[in-house]
């Protein structure tokens, strides 16, 4: 079933539901490899966030929505997430303007905008320890469900599930973008935590879908 | 007039006291503190970048220096929302070093680019 | 402990600030700051270095890091009247980047040498 | 005539009084070239030296009344000049320590010590456009002086006479070391402010030798 706003709109309160939820396990996780405050950054963010969505018109579209998502998060996260993942939803609305509803190919080109976003403003790749390690694998995943003709379910469940794999294979891994990258050998045996919170906000999406 | 600072550091500490340093050497430089969050903690504000943009803006263009990797990425994000983005450019240079040799730098007049270049020139204290 | 760090600046708040940042990924490590003149002002305080040196000191040595050539004077002859001078060393590296890549350095553990490498690779922001 | 430590205290109370009198033109040709700092710190430095010279025992030595100087320049400066004119001190004490009296060849020993104290700390070259253009000259005219024959009052006079003239010859120079470094060409045709710090400073030396 083809998604609206509707389900950005809940995307959106999942979202901030499983970050608060999460708070403290990703201050905890940032606290091993960084400094500690991602788990503070999102919260902040997506608290705001969801009060900033409430507020839109009724008619507001999935690329309206998204996009105040962007700029919220740009505006308050205080963290390197904050351009992060408010260029991924940038790109986002931009993939999908003028789309009231989206098909698997639509929900594709999202979450495809949204890494590229991601990639393009940090300069990261896979392997490089941060939320990449979640995002490619999820796209890559939502690529060949898409291929086999899944629905839109099934095309962000298999994402969320490829971003949660994902996220768990930076645990042995060197960072070489961010702040864990100071560490060296020291961040290995611990998970990233952007990769962490990337893993929740694809499990939000899927599971608000009907 | 000249080519414009904006100092972006995780620290508001650091972004004021790098604006009081370099401003000795360059009384007629508009350079432009945006140092910690929104509210005061540390970190970086979008907000605060860009209204950094806009004031370091002359009509010469704007240099930022920025601390850490996040803070580049937020003067990224706010260089791309700037009406002209090729008017402000970041350094790839060390904060303070970067910003003192700019400083004098477009002190002396030196248009954007080579107020670049004299910021990423500098390295460790000179 | 650790390798213990003083950051030199010529401006007060510069060292608080970096010392704040720095302190965000090294919590057990001893960071000093030693910035402005004894009475608040611009400018680098011997005093205060000196100070900075025996407070950051606790057996496995010290690394000095500065924004400025006269800062690192400064810090050059306070660590001559240092009562073992080998245990302080003063770093070639940029004042924010390197106090906070020899941080995260001295917090693992590493030694002197180690810490002065991991503050004089450190470059532009990472 | 061989110079004691009433040479020294009045050395030091003529430099202060130089120090003050040329405040405002140290600090408007370190504005051109620098911070606009070098009138405040030396003046600054030199009155505190004279109050603490002034309460130094009358029995100390021209070495203990040097030291005196030097630890208090250090403290009390706050420039690039402290630690400089703070190390030329220190040095200069620990050339003539032990001796109450000193002849032709304890003078240019003083100013030898000092100035290799500058060039250790500082690492500028003749050159440079730094106080060593004016101590070099001057050590070379002392030295030269000595090997002449000529008095303790005539070694200092050709110090302080050569100090003027290095110090002059920095006004078409660019800058290698200090904060005028950063100007490049424009420092050229600016007179570098420690070089006429140290040209008084020796001028002093000069007239209050006996
Ligand atoms: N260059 C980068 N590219 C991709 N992701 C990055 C990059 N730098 C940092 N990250 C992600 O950001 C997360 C940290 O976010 P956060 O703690 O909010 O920011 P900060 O490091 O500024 O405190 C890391 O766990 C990592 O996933
Ligand atoms: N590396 C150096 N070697 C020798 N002299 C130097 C050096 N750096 C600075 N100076 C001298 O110090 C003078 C500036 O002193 P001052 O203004 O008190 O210090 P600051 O530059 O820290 O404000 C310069 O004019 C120059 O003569
Ligand atoms: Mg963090
Ligand atoms: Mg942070
Ligand atoms: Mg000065
Ligand atoms: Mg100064």
């Amino acid at each position: 079933m083809a998604l609206n706003s509707q389900w950005v709109r809940e995307w959106v309160a999942r979202s901030a539901q499983y970050i608060a939820d999460n708070r403290t396990e990703l201050i905890r996780l940032d606290r091993e490899i960084g400094d500690g405050d991602h788990g503070e950054n999102m919260d902040r963010g997506f608290k705001a966030v969801s009060a900033k969505v409430t507020e839109l018109p009724a008619d507001a579209s999935p690329s309206d929505i998204l996009k105040t998502v962007a700029t919220t998060l740009i505006s308050t996260v205080g963290g390197a997430s904050g351009p992060l993942y408010g260029t991924a939803f940038l790109k986002a609305s931009q993939a999908v303007k003028d789309e009231d509803e989206l098909d698997g190919a639509g929900i594709v080109a999202l979450l495809q905008a949204a890494r590229d976003g991601i990639v393009a403003r940090g300069k990261a790749e896979v392997g490089d320890k941060t939320m990449v390690d979640a995002w490619t694998p999820a796209v890559r995943a939502a690529e060949d469900a898409l291929a086999e003709g899944a629905t839109e379910q099934q095309i962000l469940s298999a994402a969320a599930d490829a971003a949660k794999v994902g996220s768990e294979k930076t645990d042995p891994l060197i960072a070489r973008k961010g702040r864990a990258s100071y560490l060296g050998e020291r961040a290995i045996g611990h998970r990233d935590p952007g990769s962490v919170s990337s893993a929740l906000l694809l499990k939000a999406a899927a599971e608000v879908s009907p | 007039m000249t080519v414009g600072l904006v100092v972006v550091s995780h620290s508001a500490k650091i972004a004021e006291g790098v604006v009081d340093l370099a401003a000795q050497m360059a009384a007629d430089v508009r350079i432009v503190a945006a140092g910690g969050t929104d509210d005061g903690g540390i970190g970086t504000s979008f907000e605060k970048v860009q209204q950094g943009l806009s004031q370091a803006e002359s009509g010469d263009g704007v240099l930022v220096l920025c601390d850490l990797g996040s803070a580049v990425m937020t003067a990224e994000t706010a260089v791309e929302f700037v009406d002209d983005p090729a008017a402000a450019v970041i350094a790839d240079a060390p904060l303070v070093e970067g910003a003192i040799a700019a400083a004098v730098s477009a002190q002396g007049g030196a248009d954007l680019d080579t107020v670049r270049a004299a910021a990423e020139q500098a390295s460790a204290p000179a």
